[in-house]
């Protein structure tokens, strides 16, 4: 009977016209493309760096006094550092720091943040008014001033940067969550899923989860750019990555005391950053306009 | 109107107790001694001892935690150990530089960001659009640690045409502090030359600090914008023939305006929050440069203080927007 | 009330409103006051307590020994001990009776005279708020043996011989009795109102002060002392600015809007100190830069690990890293302390004797790891940090970089357990006291920054409290070898090197002095004046 | 003589995803100075964008106008240029709109509304804009003759303050603070609950008749068509099959759509009549069907509705679109 039964094409049809009307919507803005274009590069950068920078050991600490603060050149396309090494190589290499940092981040909040969202936007009441509380008390907290603290009371160090980043990132989503699932409660499906006796775990997991993905997963893109800015942030107050890993904002709080005069050290890890901020803003600001598009605010 | 604005106030408090126990477990959780930093390098042990004592670092935490939630009752916020002086009296010296900051790049965010939204709006899906909103997350995107360097050397450094830093040029007298703001006295006392020198000194660093502001104000404008053109009353309007630059500049805009305020209110706390970086490459004596430096040095007092401040600042901002809210739209206006 | 005639500052300053940011003019150079002139100085570091008996650091030191004065001065290089508020003083034979007779001139900046009083009170004060400059006489000096005997003499009975006493007084500075006691408050010694305000006698008063941004002072035209350029080139003032970033500093001093900086990069240095129009001044410091290793924890507990890391170290990297502008330590002892030998067999590069002395160790084939902690924000010691990395790869050892905030680090390096393997340490002497140095390496010295090795070593003790109170010269310096040579001999600390003190300034500044005994930043402004129509 | 509004082969698509959508499609319609006409069609059939097409409010794009024209009073309204359009929606057609709520900016009172509309209308029609007290005045005059009480008081208000009747006759008097000639009415009492769409309608027709308007109403409901026009047009997927007297068209519709349409209605009068929906779908004009757009959906196709596209011709004193026009018993 296999001859009858209907393909994978036509069994999801719906989904794939979907799809296909996303795509169609995505490839129509520059912008989006350009924001995709650059988180694939990114990506690519941070999975295969090791294998295409010319000096890969320059990232784990060789020295190379002899040739220090060289300006672009064919042997050193973005020029060297102070100690000699391939700005270039570490440049790219720092990528993977990066993307390491945002995810991590970003995931941290989303774990904390949507599951608390959830409890407080559906159960309402007083675990709402407790869980929005607190988060109220958190995103009341100036993000860079309280990470600044942690760190300051940590230690520097691209962990102790990213658990403080984590704990003034997730109040941000727990709002995002809170709001959809309140709304999402009242709607007839998840009544009658109620009225019917379904578990409270089964229709938080199988009604409001899945239709609150796309605000997550528009948020979510948007903020590995930030986090990745924000990380960078601290490492240029000089709480970032322990050297002699390469890292963006470290690398430019070093290379601010070169400035203008060896302008080439603090430029591209400084544009790095940028366009990799960039992208992955486009890309979520993309996504939110096929995903969202009721919510495009601030 | 006067319950709501009570009950806010209450739950304001009621946060603030909550940022004081997250500023305090954050600043205790590592084996700190700011007193060795205060008694100075060469100090001996009792030294530091006398000087843990005087700030009541040699108590238990939690009777340190009373003691200071015990001052905060009287507006005391503890005192700085490397000022030596009270945080409340740092925190008066140095804020009043960072609200000017903050204030100038709020009006430069609203300035421009209102009437780029709108042309993006306006000219949706058109090449201006696609510059504008590429303009917009570009402005959220670039490190304003690194590109405030790059304008610093561009404009102080090779042009020459802006100051580099600081808030007034050495011999400039400050006008007659009225607020502290040197904008705003110096205006005050119409001492012209002195409002020149204040502003060229403060166009970068507010520059700087109004880009994600801006773009933010940008992208909800936009939005708004277009969420307002889009509605039935805009078809209304022109559907009586109302002109569309009416429609656009002063219907529209008044739609607009709430969702900006909003922005603004929510944006104020962050803002005061990323004072931080700008203050830091613009060396702005303001609360960021004061928390930055204090916490390098393991002074938790004035970093507390600076959290505690700029919470405050985002809580009340929150509620004035609230309030102006209900001022603004009548559809809240007579609403319970 | 002066009036300032600054003319492109003003028109810059009126023509901004129009946005008429006006191009800058390259032969302005300085701030004038009249025909004198104000010279402007530009360093990163604040004055947040300007209080002499509370702080000091070198940009808090600058300026009170600009509005302050002491008994007696340090000048030149190498260091001396010249008279100042003191005409003269004298000393019993084992030296525990200290007698300083004042010159009848000096007084403070209200008109009140200097008198015996004014010193004592202020030794007083110093040593019972135990803050800042106390530890050197604490242990020596009870505030109830200094005596005022009469207008013009102090005398100090001291607990015990202590031949370097007068080596300290230059760093204690005389306050206004009167002044002070006007403004205590919760009987505080005045400390609340000295934090931002003064209460001296010293060639500058107070103008403005904004502790962390600018620092103005006026010359005082009748200073006591007089003016050592005389009155006619003497400043009309002085202005501290403080500017954070090295960039930053440089533009203003390249603009002209600084007529001296300070905390150069060494890179930048070596651009601008042939730059046209710019000076530079580079001098041997006496700032001692060594790695400290925990001697009783870890593989650095064995003393062949240490001496294999001292063999691994590339010294070299070292003076590289500061251009040139550093001497490698020969001793444990900076040149310019009494007492100073050339220690023999300093650890040098040599990756062989390094491996043979791993191979003696307990670790012979390394593969263990190392935590490096430097205070955070600084950029020689984490550059330091690396090469110690990079040094130690050859004998399979690891290196973890740490920056930690001053605060955290000394915290942890209190105590033995939790000291870290290896950490950065710069020491600045305040005086010549060549016991202070000594004593870094006593068990006196567990818990201070300088005593992070927490080496124990009852010969050391033995030689440095013997040396303390010995009050023939030779045996002390005798003494004193011996414990360079123990010390080196133990390799608590990898002996770094010297980094020199540098400063920019215009070609129209005079009057600078080096004197190493100043901290690192640290001018005598009192000289200073501006040659330039 | 001309039609007061004449459409004429009036197509119009919109670009979007998956290609163009033709949403109209060869509209032909005229409607004379003082006359009364409906148009009726189920959701989605076009009969709200060509409401709009009336006055140029489909923004092009994503619509695209691929023929035909609109003339109001001999004028081209497709070729007007700004301030020509300005006038034509002042002082020519007049539109009010389904939800009052909605159509009413939530921000601005009654007041501010209506004399930015009236001041708008003076400069459409070349004269100096009033000042604002002026034009307040103006104002309560046209609140009043909505039939709206203490029009004073109410222009202070704001439009939430105000129930569904009041606001959609605050719509109506903004319509009517011009000089329109035709009255263009989208669905005017669809958001209106039943009672207050009685008195609506009501309005409108007295409005209507007093100022001798001509008025287009739009509606899916053919009872309130049937309330207030004479004629009747039939709109089907973007085209029109059937335009014809309402008497005639209740009586003997010609298409099968109107059939279909007449026998969905049900009727209270006759309880042993049995409400019949249309089967099938309305098409998907990405792909609209060949031919007659109607013919999947027919009951009476053949193969000649799905060759050839019916055109609108004259059977039996009205206008009809279908090829079995004369085989629909009456």
């Amino acid at each position: 009977m296999s001859a009858t039964r209907p393909s994978f094409a036509q069994r999801h049809a719906a989904t794939l016209r979907q799809l296909r009307f996303y795509a169609w919507s995505f490839g129509r803005s520059p912008s989006s493309m350009l924001g995709l274009a650059i988180v694939a590069l990114f990506f690519a950068l941070a999975a295969f760096g090791p294998w295409i920078v010319p000096y890969p050991l320059d990232a784990t600490g060789a020295m190379n006094l002899g040739n220090r603060l060289k300006p672009p050149s064919a042997a050193h396309w973005f020029g060297t550092d102070e100690m000699g090494n391939d700005l270039y190589s570490r440049v790219i290499l720092a990528t993977r720091t990066s993307l390491w940092v945002g995810l991590t981040i970003v995931g941290a909040a989303t774990v904390v943040g949507v599951p608390l969202g959830i409890a407080a936007g559906y159960f309402g009441g007083a675990v709402r008014a407790a869980i929005m509380r607190v988060t109220d008390v958190f995103l009341s907290v100036p993000g860079i001033v309280l990470a600044l603290a942690i760190v300051a009371a940590l230690g520097p160090g691209i962990l102790n940067g990213i658990i403080a980043l984590a704990i003034v990132w997730w109040p941000g989503y727990v709002r995002l969550v809170e709001a959809k699932a309140l709304a999402l409660r009242n709607e007839p499906f998840v009544e009658a899923a109620r009225a019917v006796g379904a578990s409270h775990a089964r229709i938080l997991a199988v009604h409001i989860l899945p239709n609150c993905t796309s605000p997550i997963i528009v948020k979510a893109s948007m903020d590995m750019g930030l986090a990745m800015l924000a990380a960078a942030s601290l490492g240029f107050i000089g709480l970032g990555a322990k050297p002699p890993a390469p890292e963006w904002g470290a690398m430019i709080s070093v290379a601010r005391t070169y400035m203008p005069n060896w302008w080439w050290y603090a430029v591209f890890p400084g544009f790095a950053i940028y366009l990799t901020v960039l992208g992955f803003n486009l890309f979520g600001d993309g996504l939110r306009d096929i995903l969202d598009p009721k919510s495009s605010r601030g | 109107m006067i319950l709501f604005v009570l009950k806010r106030v209450a739950l304001t408090g009621l946060m603030l107790f909550g940022l004081v126990c997250i500023t305090f477990t954050v600043s205790n959780v590592a084996p700190s001694d700011p007193a060795a930093l205060a008694a100075g390098p060469d100090a001996t042990r009792d030294m530091v001892e006398t000087i843990r004592r005087e700030y009541g670092l040699d108590r238990p935490l939690p009777e340190q935690f009373v003691r200071y939630l015990g001052g905060l009752l009287q507006g005391d916020l503890g005192r700085s150990i490397v000022t030596t002086r009270p945080v409340t009296q740092d925190l008066a010296r140095y804020f009043p530089a960072t609200l000017e900051l903050v204030l100038l790049s709020m009006t430069l965010g609203v300035l421009v960001g209102v009437p780029m939204g709108m042309v993006s709006a306006v000219l949706k899906n058109r090449a201006p659009d696609h510059a504008t909103r590429f303009v917009a997350v570009s402005l959220v995107a670039l490190p304003a640690f690194w590109f405030g360097i790059l304008l610093q050397l561009l404009f102080s450094v090779q042009l020459e045409w802006l100051p580099t830093s600081g808030r007034l040029e050495v011999a400039t007298p400050p006008p007659p502090p009225l607020t502290g703001m040197l904008l705003f006295d110096s205006l005050a006392s119409g001492q012209w030359a002195t409002f020149g020198d204040a502003l060229s000194h403060a166009v970068l660093p507010a520059l700087v600090l109004s880009f994600p502001c801006l773009a933010s104000i940008l992208r909800v404008n936009r939005a708004e914008m277009i969420e307002v053109l889009g509605s039935d009353y805009v078809t209304a309007a022109r559907a009586h023939g109302i002109s569309r630059l009416r429609v656009v500049c002063v219907l529209a805009l008044r739609n607009a305006m709430l969702p900006t305020l909003a922005i603004i209110g929510l944006r104020w706390g962050w803002m005061l929050g990323s004072t931080v970086l700008v203050e830091t490459v613009f060396d702005w004596p303001g609360i960021g440069l004061y928390a930055v430096s204090s916490a390098i040095a393991g002074d938790f007092k004035p970093v507390m203080g600076v959290t505690l401040l700029i919470g405050l600042n985002f809580m009340i901002a929150n509620l004035i927007v609230d309030i102006l809210y209900g001022v603004l739209d009548p559809r809240l206006r007579t609403a319970p | 009330m002066t009036h300032f005639t600054i003319g492109r500052r003003s028109a810059i300053a009126a023509g901004v409103g129009a946005a008429g940011l006006l191009a800058a003019d390259p032969a302005r150079a300085f701030e004038r006051d009249g025909n004198r002139k104000i010279m402007v100085f530009a360093g990163g570091q604040p004055v947040p307590v300007l209080d002499p008996h509370v702080r000091y650091d070198w940009s808090t030191r600058m300026i009170q020994q600009s509005v302050y004065d002491a008994l007696a001065k340090y000048v030149n290089d190498p260091p001396q001990i010249v008279p100042w508020l003191a005409e003269r003083w004298e000393t019993n034979a084992d030296q525990t009776v200290w007698t300083f007779h004042l010159v009848g001139n000096a007084k403070f900046h209200n008109g009140d005279p200097l008198d015996a009083e004014a010193v004592r009170y202020s030794f007083e004060r110093g040593l019972r708020l135990n803050k800042g400059v106390a530890w050197m006489l604490k242990d020596v000096l009870a505030p109830e043996a200094i005596q005022a005997l009469d207008v013009r003499t102090v005398r100090f009975t001291l607990t015990r011989p202590m031949p370097s006493f007068l080596t300290f007084i230059p760093l204690w500075f005389i306050v206004n009795p009167k002044q002070v006691q006007a403004n205590v408050a919760n009987n505080d010694w005045g400390e609340a109102w000295l934090t931002t305000n003064a209460a001296g006698s010293g060639p500058f008063r107070l103008r403005r002060f904004e502790p962390q941004s600018i620092i103005h002072l006026d010359a005082v035209a009748d200073y006591w002392k007089g003016w050592p350029q005389g009155e006619q080139r003497r400043l009309s003032g002085f202005i501290y600015r403080i500017v954070r970033e090295p960039a930053a500093r440089r533009a203003l001093l390249q603009r002209g809007e600084a007529d001296m900086i300070t905390e150069i990069p060494a890179d930048d240095f070596e651009q601008l100190k042939t730059a046209r129009g710019i000076r530079p001044a580079d001098h041997r410091g006496m700032t001692t830069f060594a790695i400290t290793m925990n001697t009783t924890k870890g593989p650095t507990a064995d003393i062949n690990v240490r001496k294999a890391i001292a063999h691994a170290f590339d010294y070299d990297a070292l003076i590289q890293i500061h251009n040139g502008a550093a001497t490698l330590m020969t001793s444990p002892f900076p040149e310019a302390i009494p007492g100073h030998v050339q220690v023999p067999g300093m650890p040098r590069r040599d990756l062989d004797r390094a491996r043979q002395f791993l191979a003696q160790s307990r670790f012979a084939s390394g593969g263990f790891e190392l935590e490096y902690v430097h205070v955070q924000g600084l950029e020689d010691p984490r550059r330091i940090g690396l090469t110690l990395l990079n040094s130690l790869q050859p004998l399979n050892i690891r290196v973890n970089i740490v920056a930690q905030p001053w605060p955290t680090m000394v915290s942890r390096g209190s105590r033995a357990e939790t000291a870290p393997d290896m950490v950065s340490v710069y020491v600045t002497p305040v005086s010549t006291d060549p016991d202070v140095i000594a004593g870094k390496y006593h068990t006196r010295a567990h818990g201070n920054f300088w005593g992070m090795h927490h080496l124990t070593d009852q010969q050391v003790n033995a030689w440095v409290d013997a040396a303390r109170v010995e009050t023939d010269e030779a045996k002390r310096n005798q003494l004193y070898a011996d414990i360079q040579r123990r010390v080196v001999d133990l390799q608590p600390e990898v002996f770094g090197m010297l980094a020199n003190r540098r400063w920019l300034m215009r070609d129209h500044v005079r009057g600078f002095a080096y004197c190493p005994l100043r901290l690192t930043g640290e001018i005598d402004v009192h000289p200073m004046w501006i040659d330039a129509a | 003589m001309t039609a007061l509004l004449d459409i004429s082969d009036y197509r119009l698509a919109f670009d979007g995803f998956e290609g163009r959508a033709h949403v109209l499609d060869g509209i032909d319609l005229r409607v004379a100075a003082g006359e009364s006409v409906g148009i009726v069609g189920e959701t989605g059939c076009g009969k709200s964008v060509l409401a709009r097409s009336i006055t140029r409010l489909v923004d092009t794009p994503p619509g695209r106008v691929l023929s035909g024209h609109i003339r109001f009073a001999g004028e081209d309204v497709l070729a007007m240029d700004q301030r020509a359009l300005a006038r034509l929606r002042g002082h020519g057609v007049a539109m009010i709109f389904q939800d009052p709520m909605t159509y009413l900016n939530p921000v601005f009172s009654i007041g501010s509304q209506l004399i930015d509309v009236i001041r708008a209308h003076d400069r459409a029609a070349g004269q100096r804009m009033r000042p604002r007290v002026a034009a307040r005045a103006a104002a309560a005059e046209v609140l009043g003759a909505v039939r709206l009480p203490e029009p004073d008081r109410l222009l202070d208000r704001y439009p939430h303050e105000l129930s569904g009747g009041m606001r959609q006759r605050v719509l109506i008097a903004m319509a009517l603070t011009g000089t329109p000639r035709l009255l263009v009415a989208d669905e005017p009492t669809t958001a209106l609950d039943v009672t207050i769409q009685a008195q609506v309608l009501r309005l409108i027709g007295e409005l209507v008749a007093e100022r001798g308007l001509a008025l287009l109403l739009i509606s899916h409901d053919l009872g309130v068509i049937g309330a207030l026009c004479r004629r009747i047009v039939v709109m089907y997927a973007g085209t029109v099959v059937e335009d014809a007297d309402a008497a005639a068209l209740f009586d003997r519709p010609r298409h099968p759509y109107t059939r279909g349409l007449l026998a969905a209605v049900p009727d209270l009068a006759r309880p042993d009549h049995r409400a019949r929906p249309i089967p099938g779908h309305i098409p998907n004009l990405l792909a609209p069907p060949p031919g007659c757009r109607f013919h999947p959906r027919c009951p009476l196709a053949v193969a000649r509705c799905i060759a050839e596209k019916p055109a609108l011709r004259e059977v039996d004193g009205r206008r009809v679109a279908c090829h079995r026009a004369e085989d629909i018993a009456a």
